[in-house]
């Protein structure tokens, strides 16, 4: 199994979500992050005080999978998340080594 | 008007106590005179809308600016120092202010006395205002006593997040004592040093503003920077919060510059339109100079023009005509704008919240411009009496006496503080926030 | 000084509708006087800032100290139930309490009626003060009915975060019928019960605080613990909402306070020096007294101190002089901290929000005091007619028929309430939280 | 009661400036009415009240309900347009409405003029009330510019979170001028169009709500709908906000509607138990009416019937008895929720925070009602001389021609701010959030 | 070493916790998330506008812990967070090739 | 490639991102959390009821970085954050199998 973790544009959440499921994803858990990349913020002034920050407001998504989709929801994130503009986010695949049901206790591929 | 005041409330009020009962019986039954509620119901109003300025007014706005680590001490911070100087102001307070005993030659300047415990005040006895009326003395107190109970709230904008919970407490006793009291004795009291040089304070641009911002400078200067300043980026934790303060103080502040007529009549209508234009103009001027220097007009901007505006037609609420006052807020904003974003980064201090910046800086702009602003060819209800040159120069010699009283004053105080509680609190804490550290709690969970 | 109240206003205002017109017009040409606009004026103010004291005041108050996950669950309750008592009010409440038509006999010591839907009351007619003004009877009507509004929506502080929003409207509905306008009418009306015995309650002490803490103590008690309670922490979810609902608590309750002089005058202005000096006294002895029992002074315990503070001058608001007030506060103040950390933790009821803890204590320590800030050697305004032992046992014995009166309707309108609605949320939605549960919506996304 | 008013003003504020100076003076020494204290005193906290409407009131209510990334954004237009509406009132718009010279003939039916710069009014001119009565002419000023100022504000709610902030400056100056300050010469100034023709607006339902709740309408649907909208959830960010916005409406409503009567009498007291009664009423109406429909009654259906009962009872609030505003606000509020969740999902615009669905409709329903309440034999305070048929007809003759002039003169104004400011954001600035893209700060950290 | 990420239901987080500290774990790092899965969120409905979302807010926690007591971990968490109802949570072991203490630069299981 | 995970105590994450550009670490991914271990919370208190809390603020930053500069990167957030007091992390480092940039869809080292 596999474990992506793909930090995209927040405003891309939902069209991620739907495209996923369309591929059968089942489930995933988003939190929220700031990122900090090539991509630069806007510059913020507080009575003349300016922060320019590089922290960026994205979104991250982990979702496990079987091996077997794994590069299609890869692919997936990677095409409906991009909008070609610089800060669009990563996508990581770490190796899953096992994965349970809290509900049911099933593991492996079942679990998912 | 104000200056034209306290001689007479006291001889309403007070010192028709200091004299023999019987002969003070013999003279309140021929002459004894009664407020019109109409009055007495429109300086509780403007009482009552005072204290909205500060609680939860001044508390949201300094909050809001602060980082959340230090949202509850800084609202707490000025809830506890404004209730001090209330039982403060009850106690000794009104006395060396307002007192009935005007103290002879040199001292009379700076106090007064002889209302110890408001031992002279009764629901009978009234303060006059500066017609033939009078307003019932309770009430006269409780109003005066919401402004000393604001400036000490004021300065605090300038030592947040960093002073200590317990030298906030010292310091606001010692400081209205020595410097408050004597300055509104000075500007509003019949025997003042500059009500008799004649300097124009309507609402107390002096008195509340220049010295609260004058105060918190010396204050900031002398407790240091906060840990990270200015390198570290402290953006205000809640902007939200910080409109919403500003929304309440504009609305309080019509207590405070309408009320300040002690009646409701034509003058106190005039002083709430300029209230409303001056603050008009100001708040859309800060973002008029934003733009026009480069940046976007801001939320943070409008707010502070705001303030701004507030500040300076303060001395001017009804000494001024609108367009005056239209004029009067624009140049202190644009003036404060410059100094806030342009000078202060430049210079060492970290004056947190723009205590100095906004009501120091502003209070001297409103001061000086009310001299220019009383004038009949500018509108004003002036009689043109005395020559512009002349009003203005009065008001200079007004702001420099406040400014080097506040000074000096709060020195004393701010050291006399560090010596009882050490000041500032440990780096840890500083670094961990202070509701946490000095209060025990965090205002979000 | 509102024992002096109601025979007057009734005659004034409604009685005179009761006898034949032709009468009444006669009457009327001869004598019929008319309100002084400034004491209208303040009696106005003084409604709109009752107002303000319900929504957003208390909601804030209350629901900062929620969790989150109830917080619209908290407000709306709040909001809803004044609401439902403004409606009550016009249809018999007014009548119940202050209605023309006194009842013979024992009956009159607890009801009045004869103005169902205000059918007595004209823009022209009048409620009498307590001096030999008058003011316009719906300003009266509006006034009072704000102080039955707010007095239902204490309650809920015990019962917040798993009462079923239902269960709340049937509960205020029977309550306010039941307990809180034969309160009212016994405390303030002419013939009634503790009126008549000479209990002094200026503003409403007995009428709203003992009445509503206790009323929240025994519903509390019936509806049982919230699910965790106390073992799981509760941590309040905005303290910084919770401050600002205290400054805006502070701020209304000079409407509250001031406003029951009815009219704009000196002793209104006692009042407000009161109000302002007890709370200020309050608030800073909370903070003390954690520190001194080991603890840092918090920000919650300043606002409970403001709140116990208010509570505890209410009753003598114009019955002390300000230094029986500054005491009054500070002895409350002690008092309140005492139960709510220190007993209540021992004791097994979940009184959520402390409506008991600082409404009913504070209630009872303010009643009772002010039968010993009232005597003119505290300062009071008392002229020593009524012994200082006489006058508190008087208190006690109004503090006594509240007590009992309030548990006992208590007992029956949530009973009531449970039979009709089943009172309580189901496990699952208290969980999750009574605004999703109750309300479909959550306060923050 | 307010169609009474404006000729009466006229001639004892303004048109005595405007006849030769030495007349003038003569007609003042002989009887130049003062203003009792009282009303005045009341007529400067109504004025207080309408500003705290405006911030923080509606800043809270709408911000509450966009998404955070607008917060500021939303927060800064309503304060910035309140602001600009107060400068140009002051300079032309008073001029406008209430001006002490009538244009002759067809024209004054709609403007009038001579007093530019309020070159006619000074401390000592009145404006008549509706009885003998006067009060200061600036406070009345001050009254009215409040009306101006968030009428402008109330129209922003349609068009948040998308409208550049310039835009909104610029149609803010248009629209006041060729809609607001016409609607309210017409339907206030003595020789007004809808004045003239009898038509009943107490406190502006027409001026106010029809106004904005139209102009919103009209502009939503030229602006075009938000990004995303209806398909993507833009569930409110904070309600807890918007319920505090919600209280401070209803509490500042008070001088909105009772300041409207311009005295401190029965009638304004009738006023104010019918801005209670009604309010209550609508509030729990509309979480009826979710119920009843199938859903929970909900937090922000409260707020929602709240606003739509306040808006109902402005032009019946001293028009009506207690019992009819409880109706009114009960069927006004029902219809808004029909308008508000059944029919507008239905229609394609996109009316962000429905401005038109409450403030319109509101003001639709009440306008046509008052001509009912106003009856006698509904206990309303009309002395049955027009025919309850009659008097609705006049009242939808002046809902059809506010209707028509409000929409049109939006259109214009719409669309000169497109003209010069391009009227909406670039989409990236609307995805990522107004408080970044226009003004370059976050409400939030 | 495993590295395990487990995400539960919000209100059992103290049970596992203390459950945990039980069987000797010393540290984990705990996230607000939002959960999409099987389980449907309520409906809220603004003024007629009908979100019936299916995010719903859940806990995340993340525990390093050596190779011997990682099955033990899963377990009791499994255990002690099950409800039996839909929406209970997962759990997910990934391999953990190094972790070091930052305080004293230690690695290897004493960093845990 | 590794996917390095830290949690560190909030005020040191402005100095731990500059040293981490100093040695060329183009980006980061940052997250709020709440941390368990070893050092224990302040008491809070209110109204007389005490919570001792043990859950304290940290920041986490996940870095996906080369297997050549894994270990530079352990190295200087270890140094940098460190207070010698307890409670200021750990680092942990699991073996990273792909990346993609969402933007261009590259993968591999380049993607970082
Ligand atoms: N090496 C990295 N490790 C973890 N997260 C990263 C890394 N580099 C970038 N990110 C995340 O990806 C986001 C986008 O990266 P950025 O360099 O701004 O744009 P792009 O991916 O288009 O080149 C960042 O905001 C950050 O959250
Ligand atoms: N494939 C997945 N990858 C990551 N997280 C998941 C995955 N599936 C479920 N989750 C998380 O587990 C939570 C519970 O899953 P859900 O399907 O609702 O219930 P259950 O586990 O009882 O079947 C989700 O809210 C989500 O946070
Ligand atoms: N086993 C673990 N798994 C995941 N995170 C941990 C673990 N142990 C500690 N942490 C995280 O590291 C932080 C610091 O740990 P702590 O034990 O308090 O201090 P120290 O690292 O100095 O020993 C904790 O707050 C927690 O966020």
């Amino acid at each position: 199994m596999k474990f992506i973790i793909a930090v995209i544009k927040p405003f891309k959440l939902d069209e991620v979500r739907e495209a996923l499921s369309g591929i059968g994803v089942a489930g995933m858990t988003v939190t929220e992050v700031k990122g900090f990349g090539r991509q630069k913020g806007q510059t913020e002034i507080y009575r003349g005080a300016e922060y320019s920050t590089n922290m960026l407001p994205k979104v991250k998504l982990e979702i496990a999978t079987t091996d077997a989709i794994a590069p299609q929801v890869v692919e997936t994130i990677q095409q409906v998340a991009s909008t070609e503009a610089i800060g669009d986010g990563k996508i990581f695949v770490l190796d899953l080594a096992s994965a349970t049901r809290i509900r049911t206790g099933e593991t492996g591929d079942t679990a998912l | 008007m104000i200056r034209k005041l306290v001689t007479g409330a006291v001889v309403a009020g007070g010192s028709m106590l200091a004299t023999t009962a019987a002969f003070a019986q013999e003279v309140a039954e021929k002459a004894a005179p009664v407020p019109n509620p109409g009055n007495n119901a429109w300086m509780m109003t403007s009482t009552v809308l005072v204290l909205m300025m500060i609680l939860p007014g001044l508390a949201l706005f300094y909050g809001g600016l602060t980082r959340s680590k230090n949202m509850l001490s800084t609202m707490t911070q000025i809830g506890a120092a404004a209730a001090l100087a209330m039982l403060i102001w009850v106690m000794w307070g009104y006395s060396m202010a307002f007192g009935p005993t005007t103290s002879e030659g040199f001292i009379g300047n700076f106090v007064s006395s002889g209302s110890l415990f408001l031992s002279s005040v009764t629901p009978d006895s009234t303060a006059a205002t500066f017609s033939d009326e009078v307003i019932s003395e309770y009430v006269f107190v409780s109003f005066q006593m919401t402004f000393a109970a604001i400036t000490a709230a004021l300065v605090l904008g300038a030592t947040v997040e960093r002073m200590k919970f317990s030298a906030v407490m010292v310091f606001t006793a010692v400081w209205l004592t020595i410097v408050y009291f004597p300055i509104a004795h000075m500007v509003w009291a019949g025997g003042g040093l500059l009500f008799k040089l004649g300097a124009l304070d309507f609402a107390g641009g002096t008195v509340v503003h220049i010295n609260a911002g004058v105060s918190a400078l010396v204050a900031a200067i002398i407790l240091g920077k906060r840990k990270g300043y200015p390198s570290e980026p402290m953006p205000p934790h809640s902007l939200t919060l910080t409109m919403v303060g500003t929304g309440l103080l504009w609305v309080g502040w019509f207590g405070f510059n309408a009320g300040s007529e002690l009646e409701a009549d034509g003058t106190a209508g005039l002083a709430m339109i300029n209230t409303f234009v001056a603050t008009a103009s100001a708040g859309l001027f800060w973002m008029l100079a934003e733009k026009v220097s480069g940046h976007k007009g801001s939320a943070l901007g409008f707010c502070s023009g705001i303030i701004a505006g507030l500040v300076a037609v303060t001395p001017a609420a009804g000494n001024s005509g609108p367009f005056g006052a239209i004029v009067l807020g624009a140049v202190a904003s644009i003036v404060c704008f410059l100094v806030v974003s342009k000078l202060k980064p430049k210079l060492g201090f970290d004056d947190s919240l723009d205590a100095f910046g906004i009501h120091g800086v502003g209070g001297i702009v409103g001061a000086i411009g009310t001299g220019i602003v009383y004038q009949p060819v500018f509108g004003g209800p002036g009689d043109g009496s005395t020559a512009m040159g002349a009003q203005v120069w009065i008001q200079i010699q007004a702001v420099l006496v406040s400014l080097v009283w506040a000074a000096i004053g709060t020195v004393i105080a701010i050291y006399i503080a560090k010596l009882i509680t050490g000041l500032r609190v440990s780096p840890e804490v500083e670094q961990e926030g202070l509701d946490i550290g000095e209060h025990g709690e965090r205002a979000y969970n």
